[in-house]
C-alpha cells in the first residue's frame, strides 16, 4: 500500500462505511443494518472513552514538560494539576463512582466549581447588554432594541405591575416574528448540515484532516510529509 | 484603591459589582414587590388541590442538571410537599441528564417525604433511565417494559405502587420538569392521550409552549422561578421562589438601567472626544 | 467531619471562580482553574475506564463466542495512542474516521427528519382566520419564505426583492432581541443559585 | 416492506437530495462553475490573522462545550465544520508566522486537532513551527472557566469561535475576548446565534458556517455542491408555498404525507 492509501484513502473509506451504515440502518428495515448500527454507535462511544484516556497522557505530557522546565509563574499550578488528577483517578477506580467519598469529592469539587462558572454568564451578560448595545441609527439596531425591550419589561413581576399589556405583547414577539424566523434558520442550517455530512461521507471534503482540497487538485502530493 | 484597581476593566468591574450587590440585597432585604398569580399556575393548583387522596399516582420527571436547578428546583419542591400534604402519591423519573437520580435523592431527602410516606406504597424513585425520546414514548405505551428496577435496585414489578403500572391509564397526571430542553419530547408523545399534563420549565422556553397551553394540549404549566414563586404563594410552602421574586424584578430593572447607562456614557463620551 | 468540610471548600472554590467576574483574572481563579481542569479529566477517565472494562473488556472474558470481536475494537480504538509514536501517527486517523463517521451519519438522518421535514410540515399553516389570526398567519409564512430565501448563495437580488431580504434580515434582528431579553431570568437564575449557597453558608439566610 | 414504516416520505426527500446533490457535483467535476455570495466572515479571517501577525500576539481558536455536543451524536457536525475553520485557521498561521492556540473542550476531538493543526503546517511548509503545547485539552466542566482563564492570560488578537455552544459559552467566552480587544469572529448553532450577533465582529449565520471549503478552496466541486445546496432550498420554499395554498384550499394530502 503506498503511504497516500493508508494516509487518506482508507480514513475517508471509513468515513463513508460507518456514515453509510447509519443513515441504511435508520432508513431500511433489515435486522443486520440496525444491529450492525448499534454496534457502530457503541465503537463511537469506545473511541469516545479512549480519547478521554489519550487526553489524559496529553494533559499529562504537557504538564511534565512544564514542569521540568520551571516555567514561571506555573509549573507549580501544574504540579498540582497532575497530582489532583492521579489522586482522582486512583480513588475513583479503587472505589467505585457511587461511593460516599467520591460523591463527597464530585459534589464539593466539580458541582461547586462548575455552578460558580454558570454564575459568570450573567455578568458577562449585563456588561454586553452595557457594552454593545451602541444605539445607531440602523434599523436593525432599533428593531433588536425595541424587541429586547418588550420583551424584557414582561419577563418580571415588576413589569407586569407597571402594565399588563406587556405579556401579550412578549407572546405575540416571541409566537410570531421570532418563531418563523426561527423556523426559516433552522431549515437552511439544517440543510446544510446534511450538505455538509453527505460532502463528507462521500469524500467530497476532507477538511476534518486537514486537507482543503479535493483529490482532483495536487494538494494530495503536498500532503505526504 | 487606585492601585487595586490598576489593570481592570473599569466598566466591566462596576457593571458586574452592582449586579451582585443587587442580587445580595434582594434576598436580604425583601421588597415584597406584588406577584401576581398568573393562570397556567393556577391551573396546576387546582388541579393539584382538587385530586382525591386515594388516586391513581402522579408521574413526576425531572430532567433539569445541578445547573439550572436554581430555576426549577422551587416549583418542584412546592408540587412535592403540596402532593405530600394531600396524601398524593407519586413516581418519579428521570429522562433529561443523569444527573437526576441525585437531584432525586435530595428531593427525598428535602421535602421530608421519609416522614410521614412510605415508600414503595406512596412513593417510588425510579431515577434515570437513558433512551431520550424514544424512552418517553415507549413509557406511554408499556411502562414495565422500560423500567424494570428502582434507584436502589428493587424490582418495580415487586412494589405495590408500581406493580400494576401498564401504561398512561395508570397515572393520574404527568408533570416533567424541565432545563435540560427535553420537555417537547413529553409534549409530542404525551399529549396525545387523554390525560391531565402539567410542566415546569425554564422561563426562557416559555414562548415555546405558551401555544401548547393555548390549544389545550398542555393543561397548565410553572415557568421558571417565577412559576415556582407562584406555586408557593398558592400553597403556603414558601421558600427560595418567592424570595428571588424581587431579585428578577430588580435585575429586570437593572437590564434597562445598564442599556441607557452604556449609551450615555457612549454619547457623552463620543461628545468630549470631539 | 467530611460535611462541614465540603462546604467551605466549595465555598473557597465559588469565590475564587467569582473572583474572575468580580474582579480580574487572579491567582486564585488560576488555582481553582486547574483544579476544574484535573477533577473533571480525572472524573471523565475514571467513567471512562468503567465504562471500557465493563462493556468491551468483561464480556469477552465471560460470554465468550462473538463477543471476542470486542477486544479486537478496543485494540481499534487504541490505534489513537500511535498520535504519540511519530512514525506511525497516521493510523490514528482509522478510529478518528470511524467516529466521524458515525456523527455524519447520525447529524445527517437527525437533521433530515427533526429539522427539515418537521418543520418544513409546521410551517405548512393555512392562512385563514379572521382579524389578528390572519394577519399573523400570513406574517409568518412571509417570514419563513423571506429567511430562507435571504440564506440562498447563489442569486443576485435587485429591485423589489432585495426589500424582502431587508424584511428578512429585520424579522431575524426582532427574534435575536426577543430571545436575549428573555434569556436574562436564567442567567440571573443561575447566579442566584451561587449568592443563595453563599449566604446560606454565612447564616445569613 | 423493506423501508421502514413512516419514513418513505423522509427517504424520498433524502434521495432527492442526495440526487441533486450528485448532478450538480458532476457538473463541477466537468468544470463549470458559478458565482457565490461572499461570506464575509470567512474573508474576515485572513484580515485577523494578518491583525495578530502586526501586533505580534497569537489567534485563539475553540469549539464549544463538550457536554453540549459529542462528535459522534447528531451535534458533532458543528464540530467537523469547526474543523474545517480550524485547517483554513492554521494554515494561514502557518504561511504569516502567528502563534495559534487551540482551546479544545471535547477529549474526542483533541487528537483529532492535533491532526488537523500538524497536517495544515505541513502542508504550508513550516511542519517546524508547529507547536504541541499550544493545543490544550479543557474538558468537560473545567471548559468555561478554562478558556475564560486563557483568553485573559495571553491576550490573543483575534479569538475564532466556531461550533455548538450552550448559553453560558456563547455569552461569556465572547464577552471577555471582546473585553481583552480581540478581533472576533464567531458562529454556532441557532440558539447561540443572538448572543454572538452583538457580541462579535464578524458573525457565522446559518449554513455559511458550512460553506467554508467552498469559498476557501475556490474549488468548483464545492462550489457547485453549493449551488445544489441552493436547489434543496429552493425545493423546501416550493414545498412550503404549495403546502400553505393546498391547506388554505383545505385539500390536506401534502400535509398527510409526512405521516407516510
Amino acid at each position: 500500500m503506498s503511504r497516500q492509501t493508508t494516509k487518506v484513502f482508507l480514513p475517508v473509506l471509513l468515513v463513508a462505511f460507518a456514515g453509510g451504515v447509519i443513515l441504511a440502518e435508520y432508513f431500511f428495515a433489515p435486522q443486520i443494518l440496525s444491529t450492525l448500527g448499534s454496534e457502530l454507535k457503541k465503537l463511537g462511544v469506545l473511541i469516545f472513552s479512549m480519547s478521554m484516556i489519550v487526553g489524559l497522557v496529553g494533559i499529562s505530557i504537557n504538564s511534565y514538560k512544564k514542569i521540568s522546565r520551571r516555567a514561571p509563574g506555573e509549573w507549580y499550578l501544574h504540579v498540582w494539576l497532575l497530582a489532583l488528577l492521579y489522586v482522582w483517578v486512583i480513588v475513583g477506580l479503587i472505589y467505585t463512582p457511587t461511593h460516599d467519598f467520591y460523591q463527597w469529592l464530585f459534589a464539593n469539587f466539580i458541582t461547586a466549581l462548575y455552578q460558580a462558572m454558570l454564575a459568570l454568564p450573567a455578568m458577562s451578560l449585563f456588561v454586553a447588554i452595557y457594552r454593545s448595545y451602541k444605539v445607531k441609527f440602523e434599523l436593525n439596531t432599533i428593531l433588536l432594541t425595541a424587541s429586547f425591550l418588550l420583551v424584557l419589561f414582561a419577563g418580571a413581576p415588576l413589569g407586569e405591575a407597571i402594565w399588563t399589556g406587556f405579556t401579550p405583547i412578549r407572546s405575540w414577539i416571541i409566537n410570531v416574528p421570532t418563531a418563523s424566523a426561527e423556523r426559516g434558520l433552522i431549515i437552511t442550517m439544517a440543510l446544510g448540515v446534511i450538505g455538509l455530512s453527505l460532502r463528507t461521507i462521500f469524500g467530497i471534503e476532507r477538511t476534518w484532516l486537514g486537507i482543503l482540497r479535493v483529490p482532483t487538485a495536487t494538494e494530495e502530493e503536498g500532503e505526504g510529509e | 484603591m487606585s492601585s487595586l484597581l490598576e489593570g481592570v476593566k473599569k466598566d466591566r468591574f462596576y457593571v458586574s459589582w452592582i449586579l451582585v450587590i443587587i442580587m445580595f440585597l434582594s434576598y436580604l432585604v425583601p421588597l415584597g414587590i406584588p406577584v401576581t398569580i398568573r393562570d397556567p399556575t393556577r391551573e396546576v393548583y387546582q388541579f393539584l388541590n382538587t385530586l382525591p387522596a386515594d388516586s391513581k399516582p402522579l408521574l413526576l420527571s425531572l430532567d433539569f442538571t445541578a445547573g439550572g436547578s436554581p430555576e426549577i428546583r422551587p416549583s418542584m419542591m412546592a408540587v412535592v410537599k403540596h402532593a405530600i400534604s394531600r396524601g398524593l402519591k407519586f413516581v418519579v423519573i428521570g429522562i433529561g441528564t443523569d444527573e437526576s437520580t441525585a437531584l432525586m435523592q435530595s428531593l427525598f431527602d428535602d421535602s421530608g417525604v421519609e416522614d410521614t410516606y412510605e415508600y414503595g406504597v406512596d412513593y417510588v424513585g425510579i431515577g434515570y433511565i437513558p433512551g431520550g425520546e424514544i424512552t418517553v414514548a415507549a413509557l406511554a405505551q408499556d411502562f414495565s417494559s422500560v423500567v424494570e428496577t428502582d434507584a436502589y435496585g428493587n424490582k418495580v414489578s415487586d412494589l405495590a405502587l408500581t406493580k400494576d403500572i401498564k401504561d398512561w391509564k395508570d397515572f393520574s397526571a404527568v408533570i416533567p420538569f424541565d432545563s435540560a430542553g427535553v420537555h417537547m419530547f413529553w409534549v409530542r408523545n404525551w399529549t396525545p392521550y387523554d390525560i391531565p399534563y402539567y410542566g415546569s420549565f425554564t422561563a426562557g422556553s416559555e414562548p415555546r409552549y405558551v401555544a401548547f397551553y393555548n390549544s389545550g394540549d398542555i393543561d397548565g404549566y410553572m415557568a421558571g422561578l417565577r412559576g415556582g414563586a407562584e406555586y408557593e404563594i398558592l400553597t403556603g410552602f414558601l421558600s427560595t421562589g418567592v424570595k428571588s421574586m424581587d431579585m428578577q424584578s430588580l435585575t429586570h430593572l437593572y437590564a434597562f438601567v445598564v442599556l441607557v447607562a452604556g449609551n450615555v456614557v457612549l454619547y457623552v463620551f463620543k461628545k468630549e472626544g470631539k | 467531619m467530611l460535611e462541614p468540610l465540603g462546604t467551605w471548600i466549595a465555598l473557597a472554590f465559588t469565590v475564587m471562580i467569582l473572583s474572575f467576574g468580580l474582579y480580574k483574572q487572579n491567582r486564585f481563579f488560576r488555582f481553582a482553574e486547574y483544579t476544574a481542569i484535573a477533577a473533571s479529566l480525572g472524573n471523565g477517565v475514571v467513567v471512562a475506564i468503567r465504562y471500557i472494562y465493563s462493556t468491551f473488556v468483561e464480556p469477552p472474558m465471560t460470554q465468550g463466542g462473538l463477543s471476542i470481536l470486542y477486544l479486537l475494537a478496543v485494540v481499534f480504538a487504541a490505534l489513537l495512542f500511535l498520535q504519540f509514536v511519530g512514525e506511525y501517527r497516521w493510523a490514528s486517523r482509522y478510529p478518528m474516521a470511524i467516529i466521524v463517521g458515525v456523527g455524519l451519519g447520525v447529524a445527517a438522518r437527525t437533521s433530515l427528519e427533526t429539522e427539515v421535514v418537521k418543520q418544513v410540515w409546521a410551517a405548512m399553516i393555512p392562512i385563514s382566520g379572521s382579524g389578528m389570526d390572519l394577519f399573523n398567519a400570513l406574517l409568518s409564512f412571509v417570514i419563513t419564505i423571506s429567511v430562507l430565501a435571504y440564506f440562498l448563495m447563489t442569486p443576485k437580488y435587485k429591485g423589489n426583492f432585495s426589500y424582502l431580504l431587508k424584511a428578512a434580515q429585520a424579522f431575524l434582528f426582532v427574534g435575536f432581541g426577543a430571545k436575549l431579553a428573555s434569556a436574562i431570568p436564567m442567567y440571573v437564575a443561575w447566579a442566584s443559585g451561587r449568592i443563595q449557597f453563599i449566604l446560606k453558608v454565612v447564616g445569613l439566610m | 416492506m423493506i423501508i421502514i414504516e413512516g419514513r418513505i416520505t423522509l427517504f424520498v426527500l433524502f434521495i432527492i437530495y442526495t440526487l441533486v446533490m450528485i448532478a450538480y457535483v458532476n457538473l463541477g467535476r466537468q468544470g463549470k462553475t458559478v458565482n457565490l455570495r461572499k461570506i464575509p466572515a470567512i474573508d474576515a479571517i485572513d484580515e485577523a490573522v494578518s491583525r495578530a501577525v502586526e501586533l505580534g500576539r497569537p489567534v485563539h481558536w475553540t469549539e464549544g462545550h463538550p457536554r453540549a455536543s459529542k462528535l459522534y451524536d447528531a451535534r458533532g457536525v458543528y464540530l467537523v465544520a469547526s474543523l474545517s475553520f480550524l485547517s483554513l485557521i492554521a494554515r494561514l498561521t502557518a504561511e504569516k508566522g502567528a502563534r495559534l492556540l487551540s482551546s479544545v473542550g471535547h477529549p474526542e476531538l483533541y487528537p483529532i486537532v492535533k491532526e488537523v493543526v500538524r497536517t495544515s503546517y505541513n502542508v504550508a511548509g513550516h511542519p517546524e513551527d508547529y507547536v504541541d503545547e499550544d493545543i490544550q485539552l479543557m474538558p468537560e466542566y473545567s471548559y468555561l472557566a478554562a478558556v475564560l482563564g486563557r483568553i485573559t492570560r495571553e491576550k490573543p488578537a483575534a479569538h475564532i469561535q466556531i461550533g455548538y455552544f450552550w448559553g453560558q459559552d456563547s455569552v461569556a467566552v465572547p464577552e471577555v475576548a471582546q473585553g481583552e480587544g480581540c478581533f472576533s469572529i464567531n458562529g454556532g448553532q441557532v440558539g447561540a446565534l443572538q448572543y454572538l450577533v452583538v457580541l462579535s465582529d464578524y458573525v457565522l449565520i446559518a449554513d455559511e458556517l458550512f460553506a467554508a471549503s467552498a469559498q476557501i478552496s475556490r474549488d468548483p466541486v464545492l462550489i457547485m455542491d453549493m449551488a445544489g445546496l441552493d436547489v434543496n432550498k429552493a425545493i423546501m420554499i416550493v414545498l412550503i408555498i404549495a403546502g400553505v395554498i393546498l391547506s388554505t384550499l383545505g385539500i390536506s394530502s401534502l400535509a398527510n404525507l409526512i405521516n407516510m
